[in-house]
């Protein structure tokens, strides 16, 4: 049984966090505040909230609390069990991380216009929301806390709204946000309906009939999956989390996706509690779709903050490709491979968490040091920045699910769930399932060009622009923040059995199946299914590469061995210039030849007085005109038609007022 | 009982003594003191309420349903009081006014308040009406006061509406008072509320139901419900600030806690018809097409205290639905949106007079950067509104929370309707309060001395509300609940 | 996991270094028979090697650390991912070790720095490389993983051992998917180890080229990992096809014998690809970088159709 | 109940009570607003009478003193104050010209039946013989608005409005035998400010737009960007 400490250790870091959203109103006095005193508060709260989570986890129990707040017969509802510990650790070293960070790259801003205290103080308050959110057991808590989150998390996007585009950011997110959380509010009211009560243990005892049920679950779907991002639903996502200070967006992109998945899993897997076939389906097809368009999209980026929100896309569809493979399988009854579906989404839940923070922290060290966004101006950072560079590459190399690193171990996972199809039923999930495989490996692979683009634009050949050769490394904090998440990327993809031994218990309670046998042959050995079916010995790759990598230094390179410089020889044509060098743009043209119409496209040539040629070209989402513009259309309309009713004539008023009688009249005699 | 004179009759003693104050400076000053000497009288009154249940007598009653409003009404005088001294100062100098119409200001304030304590204090239905009436007369020149066309326009719409809907209630009272003859035997009592509610089930029903026809044409004219709500958005908008922080967070309250008052007695007599809830699904009616129709409004507004004036219509019909619904859930929600909503939405008037007054205009194109003009102004905007539009941990959110729950239970797909419609409304408000607090401070624009402890202090009541409902509170609410609703929900 | 075991596993590890260059040699040999040349002797590749390796190694100035460190993390991964498939017998550990999704993987990361090496200098035609590579492995290597998918489902594993051995035992089956993969599986191999018509392994200077253009810079020691790593991936992909659609005669135990009988099989099933491959890159002509896709394409929907034929056709069954 | 039984000071209420009905009418077409202030007065003195016989055939005393406060207000005073405000604001000669009257006129008929059907339910439970009035004042207050609707005029409206007040009296007269004294007084003192504040509007209104052409008032709306 868990002991009350881990509650204890979860209480600690949301009373920090306040703290540090409290003391961060002094810092309109003394700037400094931010960085020698908010901050580390910050850290300290995320570092217990990882405490907490890897007790809660260790210890495998549910610890409740009742809190004195809320409706008069409805206190605020606490509890912590292996899910929720689950995502505190996700939440907390994440967020341990951009404290470390922050101190640093606050830095920048005591000079600036922008007020203090609404960074550090929203920054605490957005942190509390997502614990809460985590640790809530009653829908209303989950509400007030959920929708804290937005709120918060919205200020700090319109940080720095001195922009009209970050504005417009900013209020897109917001709404869009809003409507999430009422169609979860509605969700839940129709749990609570049956349930008979907002406690999330009332919910879990009520059994829902298959229609109520659907909604519940399509409410849920939509909602979190607008806060996660899916396809169509993701348009706030590259809008948003761009403009706010990167290690916010570190935040965002890292962790509060991470939240709305929890959300997803608490309602569908835990409170609602069963499993048809056609969930599955819905969530696996959304889940690929969003995958591949948010990589292709990505592709097309050449701002990288908006490019790495993009990715963000793609990862929550793997994520929910896993969940949809698990809650396929477990409709049909396959609960040994649901269960390692379920983990592979786990597992990449917590990676996305880690690459996805560092990358953000790197474009942010970026941002700090160069003051550039745009990819095609950067260039050479590698040599200007090296240990930015080095964290940026293995954030890279896991993004595109390359072993040894972390990446890798949750895709394979996915594809080994995967190719268990054979075990299905039916005809038409076996021939699904394989082709959600390919989106995935097709993916997987549009991401590798992806990054590749991105490492060889902003970090190697020469620099595109002044200021950006004139980089300098960033301060130590920063880079400390950004090696503490690296080094754990190296770790999950060297390691796996270790942690899935310790996210094992979160199936083990969420759906009653763990996965032993995943870590069964000792923790070289990781075999989700079966020794014969799969194996993968992550560390045994990891020490060959390194050894002979090594090995190959000292023989043959004799370590580094003087090599003499000379020019580029290029096929022996004049010394290649920077403005030669192939931009982002240039990279992405032959994908985009190639998935042409998945984009809208306009791209034009046109000359100019001086005889040269203007080249301009703009990628932009789809989804905008097929889903969006004509909903805003449908309401303007009404509007116009509905304000008519306020003629300004006192006369026509008073007609309204004797129809109104006159009809009631009616009515009533 | 000397506690409820206070209460009532100071403001009107501090109405007298205004108009003999000369001094603009004292006046200010008196009418703070006498809304803190009201509000005084009003939490005593409140607290012997609390001890000992119902205060009746001199056709006065005092339940734990108006007592929160008298409190309300008392505070939120007080607050506004505060605010408008340095407000209604600025004002003057800017010359849109003279010392005779300050001191009309602060007569008709102080009378304005009177009429309001009094509507909901007293237990004779005549006498409500008298009063309610008496509000309209007390504000209208202060919707004039400016005297611009628009002003004298929008005073003499809101005359002409509310005029002849005070009349159509009138006739209504007129009717009950007939349906209470044959079963009330001295007359005097037959307008006694009290004294009706005890006999309700035996009121005519045929009657009763016509009655309420008018009364709620009459009195719903007063909260603002569609199709009858043309007048509030010109008044709002034209009166001086204070005014419509007064208006909007109070007077609707009362009209509503009207229209509640006589739909408790119908309810009774139609008890046994065969159409008993019919009183209920007008409320709703009407209610939900406020609530959609005002929702709408907001897209298209050009002017900030008629986009807010149009909010309020919009929560007014959140509330009337509420009631419609009836139920102890929903009573209780629409009693604690009440609140909330009366405190956030005078807040924001209060905040918007400030905004107005940096940028010297109401026009909402005009309104820019306040943030970085005057943070203080520009978050107590951005924050408030942010609460009204129903965002935890703030108390709108918990009032629209349980009023969702209740109408998930009775009348699920009216939900979805409800949720639509805060979307809608929640878009048409921020996208209009966006360009106005953020973005880059114009040329010129100048921070103004601004009083934002009454701002301050309604969110924070509202937050606090959110976060925890206190015991005290919920107690009160839940009798009052238990009053309306006939069950208690503790 | 008794030490002959290992022994053989090692054997076999050091046989694809050694016979890399020598599949390469052979081709090229072929292709200049057929085109009635005399052409360079078979061992001309191991030549190469051993001068590139004397020479003195140069760089760009713009170029960085990670120029320097590519050939080595390149070739390395290259010859972990071919050391995890069976070449001469079955039993290896290694297959356990790494399953056929790990050597995508590791090919993946041999890729992705032999891309950004090619972008490290930063001229232009090393960013024309790389952006070809990846794009042209971005369509390849999903094919690829459906391809080997398909065994997979039918072997009821990812380890290759397994899927050979599964071949072998019931082999008299004659499955659909099986052709599809197999033909798949072909397209890719011969578009990521760059040869006609997908790309032009022996030329420069040409608008068309994709994998010289990434390693243009190189010189010397790391010029010669690269090359080598280049030969080991043919013979990785040689070996897949053989090995793993015509298993007959692979070695089963560890005995010694077995071993040798299935280095002398192996050695003539690549013999044989090697001349089926120069026969058609005699053929065939190189085809426009734009055409490119529609070939992989194809090879993507053949590996795709073997997937679901066999899930349709065969389990269904 | 049919006329005949019923005493004589009754019968003759019920024709005063028509005449009030006839007098409203007359309100409604008359386009001259002095003419249209003289029939005010004489509706608001007619209500008195109805309410002093009510009083005399049921003796209550109050009601002696509501028919004094009615003929005081509603026939002196405030038709005098009328007179002094049109006559202020040079209205003495105007005259607006009704549109469709002939239309108007079948309006307030449609008016006068519709509110006899509303209170069906009061009459038929057969009480005492003043509630067939309630018909009456009912349609009074309908024409009232019905006025206030079709007049542009603001003095017209306010005429409208007032006459609405007299049916109102009407209708607590004959109905209820009067509301209790405390809510007359009440009603009486609010309709006496809502006079005087009318005065002071048709000033104010008059040099905003020196018209008092309420159709001219309709700057407030929120159609100014419709095409």
């Amino acid at each position: 049984m868990i002991s009350v400490d881990a509650l204890w250790w979860a209480g600690l870091a949301i009373a920090l966090a306040l703290a540090s959203a409290a003391l961060s109103l002094l810092t309109a006095s003394v700037p400094r505040l931010l960085r020698v005193l908010v901050m580390p508060l910050f850290a300290l709260s995320a570092l217990s909230a990882l405490i907490a989570g890897l007790l809660a986890l260790i210890n495998g129990g549910v610890a409740v609390a009742e809190l004195p707040f809320g409706l008069p017969w409805l206190h605020w509802q606490v509890r912590l069990d292996a899910l929720a510990g689950f995502f505190l650790c996700v939440i907390g070293v994440v967020s341990f991380a951009v404290g470390l960070y922050a101190p640093g790259y606050v830095r920048g801003f005591e000079q600036g216009r922008d007020p203090l205290p609404v960074l550090g103080g929203f920054g605490g308050l957005f942190l509390t929301g997502m614990l809460l959110v985590v640790l809530a057991a009653d829908a209303f808590l989950f509400m007030v806390a959920w929708e804290l989150m937005s709120l918060s998390s919205y200020f700090l996007v319109a940080f720095h709204h001195d922009h009209a585009a970050n504005r417009r950011a900013a209020f897109l997110y917001l709404l869009m946000a809003h409507i999430g959380g009422l169609a979860i509010l509605l969700g839940f009211g129709v749990m609570a309906s049956v349930g008979g009560s907002f406690a999330f243990d009332a919910m879990r005892e009520a059994q829902l009939p298959f229609g109520w049920a659907s909604v519940a679950f399509a409410l849920a779907f939509i909602g979190f999956g607008m806060k996660a991002g899916l396809v169509p639903l993701h348009a706030w996502l590259p809008e948003a989390h761009p403009v706010a200070p990167s290690h916010i967006s570190a935040l965002m992109s890292g962790v509060m996706l991470k939240v709305a998945v929890y959300g997803f899993i608490r309602v569908v897997f835990d409170l609602l509690g069963q499993f048809h076939w056609q969930w599955g389906v819905a969530v696996l097809i959304i889940g690929s779709i969003s995958a591949l368009m948010g990589v292709l999209y990505a592709l097309m980026q050449h701002d990288l903050k908006r490019l790495l929100a993009y990715h963000s896309v793609e990862n929550i569809g793997i994520i929910f490709i896993g969940l949809g493979l698990a809650m396929l399988f477990y409709a049909s009854g396959h609960t040994v491979i649901g269960t390692v579906a379920f983990v592979a989404a786990l597992y990449h839940t917590i990676n996305h968490a880690l690459f996805k923070g560092l990358l953000f922290l790197g474009a942010g060290a970026i941002l700090h040091s160069a003051n550039e966004r745009d990819l095609d101006k950067m260039g050479g950072l590698l040599r200007r920045m090296p240990w930015t560079g080095l964290f940026f590459l293995i954030g890279c190399i896991s993004i595109s699910a390359l072993p040894p690193f972390n990446g890798f171990i949750s895709e394979w996972l996915t594809f080994q769930s995967a190719l268990q199809a054979w075990q299905l039923e039916s005809g038409v999930l076996r021939s699904l399932v394989p082709i959600a495989a390919a989106m995935l490996a097709l993916t997987g692979a549009l991401a590798a060009a992806c990054f590749v683009k991105v490492y060889g634009v902003a970090f190697l050949g020469q620099a595109r622009s002044r200021h950006v050769r004139r980089a300098r490394p960033v301060p130590l904090s920063m880079r400390a923040g950004q090696g503490v998440l690296a080094l754990l990327c190296l770790l999950l993809g060297v390691l796996p059995t270790v942690f899935i031994g310790l996210i094992n218990a979160v199936p083990q309670q969420v759906l009653g199946h763990g996965l032993v046998q995943a870590t069964a042959q000792g923790w070289l050995w990781l075999t989700p299914v079966s020794p014969q079916t799969a194996s993968y010995g992550a560390p045994l790759v990891a020490i060959a590469l390194f050894v002979a990598v090594g090995l190959g230094l000292w023989l043959v390179g004799r370590g580094v061995r003087r090599v003499r410089r000379c020019d580029a020889w290029d096929c022996g044509f004049a010394p290649p210039s920077a403005a030669m060098q192939y931009t982002a743009t240039a990279f992405a043209q032959p994908i985009r030849r190639v998935f042409g119409l998945l984009f809208h496209i306009d791209e034009r040539v046109e000359p100019q007085q001086n005889g040269h040629l203007r080249h301009s070209l703009q990628v932009s989402d789809r989804a905008w005109g097929l889903f969006y513009t004509p909903v805003v259309r449908a309401v303007e309309k009404t509007a116009r038609q509905v304000i008519r009713l306020q003629s300004g004539n006192v006369r026509v008023y008073l007609g309204w007022t004797l129809g109104t009688l006159l009809v009631l009249l009616w009515i009533m005699a | 009982m000397t506690a409820l004179f206070v209460t009532v009759f100071t403001p009107l003693l501090g109405g007298l003594v205004l108009i003999g104050v000369q001094r603009l400076s004292w006046a200010g000053w008196i009418n703070i003191l006498v809304c803190s000497a009201t509000f005084i009288g009003a939490s005593t009154l409140a607290i012997a309420v609390a001890r000992h249940g119902v205060l009746e007598g001199f056709s006065f009653r005092v339940d734990a349903f108006n007592v929160y409003l008298l409190v309300l009404t008392a505070f939120v005088g007080m607050t506004t009081s505060i605010f408008s001294r340095p407000y209604m100062r600025y004002v003057c100098d800017t010359g849109k006014t003279n010392e005779r119409g300050m001191r009309l200001y602060h007569v008709m304030f102080q009378l304005f308040l009177f009429t309001m304590l009094l509507a909901l204090s007293t237990d004779n239905l005549g006498i409500l009406w008298v009063a309610i009436e008496g509000a309209t007369l007390a504000t209208v020149l202060l919707v004039s006061l400016y005297r611009t066309p628009e002003a004298i326009e929008a005073a003499w719409k809101y005359f002409i509406l509310c005029g002849v809907g005070i009349a159509l209630a009138l006739f209504g009272t007129v009717l009950l008072y007939f349906a209470a003859q044959h079963v009330v035997t001295e007359p005097s009592a037959g307008l006694s509320w009290s004294t009706l509610h005890g006999v309700s089930t035996q009121l005519q029903p045929a009657i009763m139901s016509l009655a309420f026809v008018f009364l709620l044409i009459g009195y719903g004219t007063k909260v603002g419900l569609m199709p009858m709500h043309q007048w509030l958005p010109d008044a709002h908008s034209e009166g001086p600030t204070p005014m419509s922080a007064v208006l909007s967070g109070l007077l609707l309250n009362v009209a509503l806690y009207a229209v509640v008052r006589i739909k408790m007695l119908v309810d009774g007599s139609l008890a046994a018809s065969s159409s008993p809830h019919v009183a209920g699904y007008l409320l709703m009616g009407f209610g939900l097409v406020s609530f959609l129709v005002a929702g709408l409004f907001l897209h298209r507004q050009r002017d900030i205290k008629r986009m807010f004036s149009y909010s309020s219509i919009e929560h007014m019909g959140l509330m009337t639905f509420a009631f419609g619904l009836g139920g102890p859930l929903a009573t209780f929600s629409a009693l604690l949106h009440m609140l909330v909503h009366s405190l956030t939405k005078s807040a924001i008037f209060v905040t918007v007079g400030h905004a107005t007054h940096i940028s010297g205009t109401q026009a909402i194109d005009h309104i820019r950067g306040l943030i970085r003009t005057q943070p203080a102004v520009g978050w107590g905007l951005l924050i408030g509104v942010a609460a009204i539009a129903g965002f935890p941990p703030f108390g709108v959110f918990t009032s629209e929370f349980l009023l969702l729950t209740a109408t998930m239970q009775t009348q699920p797909w009216f939900t979805v309707v409800l949720l639509l419609g805060l979307a809608v409304a929640f878009a048409g408000l921020f996208r209009h309060l966006h360009p106005m607090v953020y973005g880059p401070m114009p040329q010129g624009q100048q921070p103004v001395k601004a009083n934002m402890l009454p701002v301050m202090v309604h969110l924070g009541l509202v937050l606090w509300l959110g976060i925890a409902i206190p015991g005290f509170l919920a107690r009160w609410l839940d009798r009052a609940t238990e009053l309306i609703s006939g069950v208690h929900l503790l | 996991m008794n030490a002959s075991l290992w022994a053989l596993t090692l054997l076999q590890v050091l046989l694809y270094a050694a016979l890399a260059p020598l599949l390469v040699g052979w081709v090229r040999k072929i292709k200049a028979l057929l085109q009635n040349r005399k052409g360079a002797s078979v061992w001309q590749p191991y030549r190469d090697l051993y001068k590139l390796f004397g020479k003195e190694a140069r760089m760009a100035h713009t170029a960085s650390i990670l120029f320097r460190a590519a050939p080595y993390i390149v070739f390395v991964a290259t010859w972990l991912a071919a050391s995890a498939i069976p070449l001469i017998a079955i039993p290896m550990p290694t297959s356990a070790i790494a399953d056929v999704i790990v050597i995508a993987g590791l090919l993946a990361l041999a890729r992705f720095f032999l891309a950004l090496a090619g972008m490290d200098v930063g001229t232009a035609f090393g960013g024309m490389g790389a952006s070809r590579e990846m794009f042209v492995s971005a369509l390849a290597e999903p094919a690829m993983l459906m391809a080997v998918f398909t065994l997979a489902m039918t072997a009821h594993s990812t380890n290759l051992a397994s899927v050979v051995e599964y071949q072998l035992v019931n082999d008299n089956i004659l499955r659909p998917s099986y052709m599809f993969a197999l033909a798949g599986l072909m397209l890719v191999a011969i578009a990521e180890t760059g040869r006609i018509p997908a790309d032009n392994p022996a030329t420069h200077l040409e608008l068309t080229m994709i994998h010289e253009a990434m390693i243009l810079e190189y010189s010397g020691r790391h010029l010669a990992l690269m090359e080598w790593a280049a030969q080991l991936k043919l013979l990785l992909y040689g070996v897949l096809l053989a090995n793993v659609f015509f298993p007959w005669g692979i070695g089963q135990g560890t005995g010694f014998a077995a071993a040798s009988i299935g280095l002398v099989v192996i050695v003539t099933k690549l013999a044989l690809l090697g001349v089926a491959l120069a026969v058609s890159e005699t053929v065939l002509a190189k085809m426009r970088v734009f055409r490119v896709p529609a070939f992989l394409n194809l090879a993507l929907l053949l590996a795709l159709l073997g997937l679901l034929s066999h899930v349709i056709l065969e389990v269904g069954a | 109940m049919s006329l005949d039984h019923l005493t004589l000071l009754q019968q003759f209420m019920v024709v005063l009570a028509a005449v009030v009905l006839f007098t409203s009418f007359v309100l409604l077409q008359q386009s001259r607003l002095v003419a249209a202030v003289h029939a005010f007065a004489w509706q608001g003195a007619l209500v008195a009478m109805v309410t002093a016989i009510v009083a005399v055939a049921g003796d209550q005393l109050h009601l002696f003193f509501s028919a004094a406060l009615t003929l005081g207000l509603k026939a002196l005073l405030i038709p005098w104050m009328l007179h002094r405000l049109v006559r202020r604001l040079e209205l003495d000669r105007h005259s607006e010209t009704l549109r469709h009257p002939a239309l108007v006129t079948m309006a307030a008929l449609a008016l006068v039946i519709f509110s006899y059907w509303a209170v069906a339910p009061i009459v038929q439970q057969e009480l005492i013989f003043t509630r067939n009035i309630v018909a009456v004042s009912l349609a009074v207050v309908l024409i009232g608005l019905l006025m206030m609707v079709i007049r542009t005029q603001a003095v017209a409206q306010v005429l409208g409005f007032m006459s609405m007040e007299n049916g109102l009296f009407l209708a607590a007269v004959s109905a209820t035998g009067g509301m209790p004294l405390v809510v007359e007084l009440g009603v009486a003192f609010d309709v006496l400010v809502a006079m005087v504040l009318f005065g002071v509007f048709f000033f104010q209104i008059r040099e905003s737009i020196d018209s008092l052409d309420v159709d001219r008032m309709n700057r407030l709306t929120e159609r100014v960007d419709e095409p």
